[in-house]
């Protein structure tokens, strides 16, 4: 029982030192990586976003088109 | 007559057990949170019909050549289904407000001090009659911390897949109760002052930062912690599909009808692990109770690393932003923000809530597989 | 030389058998009733594909480590995929209008007469040569007159797995044709004043009534006839899946992709079950003349218990709504609203046959666990 | 060969009982249900119906907003 | 200080091999040309993906109880995945230009000349030293001559498991590199005047012949080459549920949901099989040099195969469409149109080389079901 | 070695003259399936084009009738 509970601390600060440490390399390798991309053009990103949006676009450009024929054919 | 016999002994009238109509009260407990409180419903109303399935006297669902039995052995016992799923998340996931103020990752590490702290409970619980976890039990109880269901499902099926149904239900009720339990340890540690905080504006991230972050991560991962690949692996080719802005059919096919598909079947399983041999004991009491500490103690060490952070930075921080850390996406983040407009009107902490909120998600998959290493 | 030899030996040529031509065209006849007579064509399609991969010689597609060998394995033997499209038919059927006038669950129950009077015939039909079926084999064929594909493969996989494919193919062909065989017998058992009977609107029904009624049904059947709730445990998940309205994203791939993938296996494997040995046999013919007579009496005890009811009711029924208890959803629901028109053209009986209709489904699933019970 | 016969007959018996026993069970669980559902809110209920009229709504929404542009557009 | 060991010892700097990190390079530069080169990257992003999961040291994801491992085993050693895939590309393939003009089936054939001159080469290359390739190897090999990721996998998996990575690699790459690898060929074996040559406008075709013609496919093969039926069969199943018009949701689902699924899947199983010892050997060298005349040749002797119909035809023939019989599809057949629009702006060859395209699938289908009857 | 080669040279004799029997078979199949279909109408054929074009021309129904309406109210 005490030797479980010893067990455990050190699982604790093993575990807390490793968490703490994986995320500081990564956020080092962030850095990197942005100083890397830095030159790339900064795209707008987030291709998905766009992608979704596609439909209500696509609905609009035919309403869009839709209501300018009728214009045009009342004239 | 024989046929009549047959048929009464046939009727589950003449064969239930106290265990099995206590097991169906919790299933339908569960159904009700999903269905009237909203709790979670895309797990918990699988999860909650599963666990009637389950125990139903004769019909033989979790028994060799029944569905459930099935179901589980294939994608619990093997870990598909969390692993299924974490690709989802992945796709889903946007790392655009990480990418764009990194050091909150480290809110996101401090909020997984949750874990560890209830790891260190489950062990000293073992001091009251009625409980003996092993070190490998009270590190699957421990991840209910990480507030992230597939990693909590698949940790407990590799080191306690006897009290997985109730690591699973007790990770998924937490995460719909994080409304209720944040905000009293959030103001209690917290001034108005800081709490009405305004954060500067996040810069825009690049597309090829975004697609770079999963395959680092992936890196980092397999030199330090290779036995957080599976997860943390899963997790990355997800966001790279999204990314990479080239797969996108593949993208959103694991984002809605995989995930789907393997939600339904995860849940189902999951309920079936909720057997009265199993639930209806007072180490359950213990792993909820110990699931609110994991919640708590996450939530209040995020707040008190952001505080410390704010010091030291140049830039003004508002500490409420690590509570997110303990992931819980994106209700977290939601409760973050809600507080923080509390404190002033003005105050749209949502997108800062969001870089923690999925380093909450890296860093528990990261305790898991370092506890994977340790004790698995 | 030697390779021509192994070429002229490894074309069917060399190899093929009466029997495997005959089921071949077989499954051509099949796929000719689904794509030019639009029978029950999601499923007729791809079995009599099915039908003819099965039997191609020297393919090995219906031998260990083939194709469809592995998906009858993983899928018909096992259970798993009747009860996915159970489910899915499930999160597709609305009880509204079952719920808005629950005694037409009585229809649903007096037209399941065809399948005990088809379990009687098939024993009695022992005395002809040639045939010598037991009470599990007569019990599998005479749920046909369940008029419900899944159900019908799901016992016939449980009961008598060797007559599954002429079982699967007989249900799905008598449900394509249920409106060539219901007309005469509903104009046979009624008059035209009856047919022309108009019936009151329906009321509303209230969401949660639709959320608690799988539920409901659940219930009952763990109760009593624990057997049944494979089948109608996941028919009412996927209803309350349907209902709950917190998860739609599941329910809707449940009625969508989840069902479609296991519609195209689930017609595959039933196709590989028509090998030759087993499907051209006087017993296929005694099958086909069973679920003929299935319908018939199905339908006809319908219309009389319907006529009964209409003594007995203070508010108008019209008899023709008993035909839609033998399932077959939604085509005999159709099939009585069309009659119904033929008598009188402002009488719209189609939402009133939707009752009935879907209690044929919960009828015979019923039917199915009690046969389970009683000879499984 | 006689004895299966009668034994399909019990069979019918019994299966016939049974069917009807479970569904009269029903109509009066059904009843209950109502009773016990009667004071709730009898909302429109099939949420699947509303969404799946979405689309439909959302296009119409999406028409209608078009035209009544192009109406104040012509003014 | 016991645990700090067990940590060091679980991370994978203590246990990598020069062999592991020059996979996971292997594996990055696949993600490179899957994601900035879009070399294919349905396929090679979750191929490297899968690359580099596999072949993490200590995380076991591709030996027993591992994700990979239970990937490959379902989908690529039972041949599921490759046959479902090549359903999905069925119900996507429009057979209608072949229809319009059968002759162009002959391009399809004379382009598999690819594949067995590739199969001579790779016996022929036994006498250099560090090669010591089997019939059944070198026909692995040669199939990479058919320009078709589904065709290659599925006879590797028979054939030649330990070739399976670097065969699908070379297949989807040079499938890729198609725009690179055919012009000078096309360029070189024509004239001017013959890449001028304009066609006349396919007819067009009805929609009983298109749904007629899957079922003759399948009837011919099944008479003729028994052991492509697999291949050719689930092909035919996708191109039937596409045409016969009655069963769109599945062919939707086909060509979706299900073929999205399984294409995730198959790219990491076939990712797992990329390990060190089997692909960092001087075969793999050996296996991208045949794989590049194989392409070579097919597009040679489709050409060649083209300008001999030219001289016999009374319409006029463009040579250039006997390059596209290589399939490849449909990146074949838009180098043909490009080339073409070179030499004459006015001239769209497109549709002209769908024919040959599609018929190179089925060419490469029954080359393999040869080689499967002959060396399998 | 020598065996194999002459085995291979075999594989591609037989594989080549496989093919184009195969293939030619197929034009004769194809032949016959023209004649045979060609009392049928010949329908535009590809109901899956005709599908992907549905929910256009719903939009497009749609449209129409919203601006229908719309003229029909304006009068
Ligand atoms: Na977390
Ligand atoms: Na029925
Ligand atoms: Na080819």
């Amino acid at each position: 029982m005490n030797e479980l509970l010893s067990e455990a601390l050190t699982i604790m600060l093993i575990g807390m030192v490793t968490v703490f440490a994986f995320l500081t390399l990564l956020i080092g390798a962030m850095a990197i990586l942005r100083w890397f991309t830095a030159g790339a053009d900064q795209l707008p990103a987030s291709t998905s976003a766009r992608t979704a949006a596609q439909p209500q676009e696509q609905l609009m450009a035919a309403v869009a088109a839709a209501v300018h024929k009728y214009r045009r054919d009342r004239r | 007559m024989e046929r009549w016999m047959m048929l009464w002994n046939s009727t589950a009238l003449s064969a239930f057990t106290w265990g099995q109509a206590g097991m169906m009260l919790v299933g339908a407990l569960l159904l009700y949170l999903a269905i009237s409180k909203k709790f979670e419903p895309l797990l918990l109303l699988p999860i909650g019909f599963g666990a009637i399935l389950a125990n139903i006297p004769l019909a033989g669902l979790n028994e060799p050549g029944g569905l459930l039995y099935y179901i589980y052995l294939v994608g619990i016992e093997t870990g598909i289904f969390p692993l299924l799923i974490f690709m989802g998340v992945g796709a889903l996931t946007d790392f655009g407000p990480l990418l764009a103020n990194p050091r909150t990752l480290l809110l996101g590490a401090a909020a997984q001090f949750g874990i560890f702290a209830t790891l260190l409970g489950a062990i000293a619980l073992n001091s009251l009659p009625g409980f003996n976890f092993t070190l490998a039990d009270a590190s699957a109880i421990a991840i209910i911390g990480g507030a992230d269901g597939p990693t909590a499902i698949f940790l407990a099926s590799r080191l306690a897949p006897e009290l997985l149904g109730a690591i699973a239900v007790a990770a998924y009720s937490y995460m719909a109760l994080v409304p209720i339990i944040q905000p009293p340890i959030m103001k209690l540690l917290t001034t108005k002052e800081e709490r009405a905080v305004k954060m500067e504006q996040l810069r825009p991230v690049g597309r090829r930062e975004k697609i770079l972050f999963p395959l680092a991560v992936l890196f980092l991962t397999l030199l330090v912690l290779p036995t957080a690949t599976p997860l943390i692996g899963m997790f990355c080719l997800g966001n790279l599909m999204r990314e990479a802005g080239v797969v996108d059919r593949l993208s959103k096919t694991a984002q809605n009808e995989l995930i789907n598909i393997v939600t339904i079947f995860l849940g189902l399983a999951v309920g079936a692990k909720l057997s009265a041999a199993e639930f209806l004991s007072v180490q359950t009491l213990g792993i909820l109770a110990l699931g609110a500490v994991a919640f708590s103690v996450g939530t209040a060490s995020g707040v008190l690393m952001a505080k410390v952070m704010a010091r030291f930075s140049s830039k003004p921080i508002n500490p409420l932003i690590g509570a997110a850390g303990v992931s819980a996406v994106p209700m977290a983040a939601r409760v973050v923000n809600k507080v923080g407009l509390e404190a002033n009107p003005n105050n749209f902490l949502l997108m800062h809530a969001m870089g923690p909120n999925v380093a909450g998600v890296l860093g528990s998959a990261v305790a898991a597989g370092l506890l994977l290493a340790l004790v698995g």
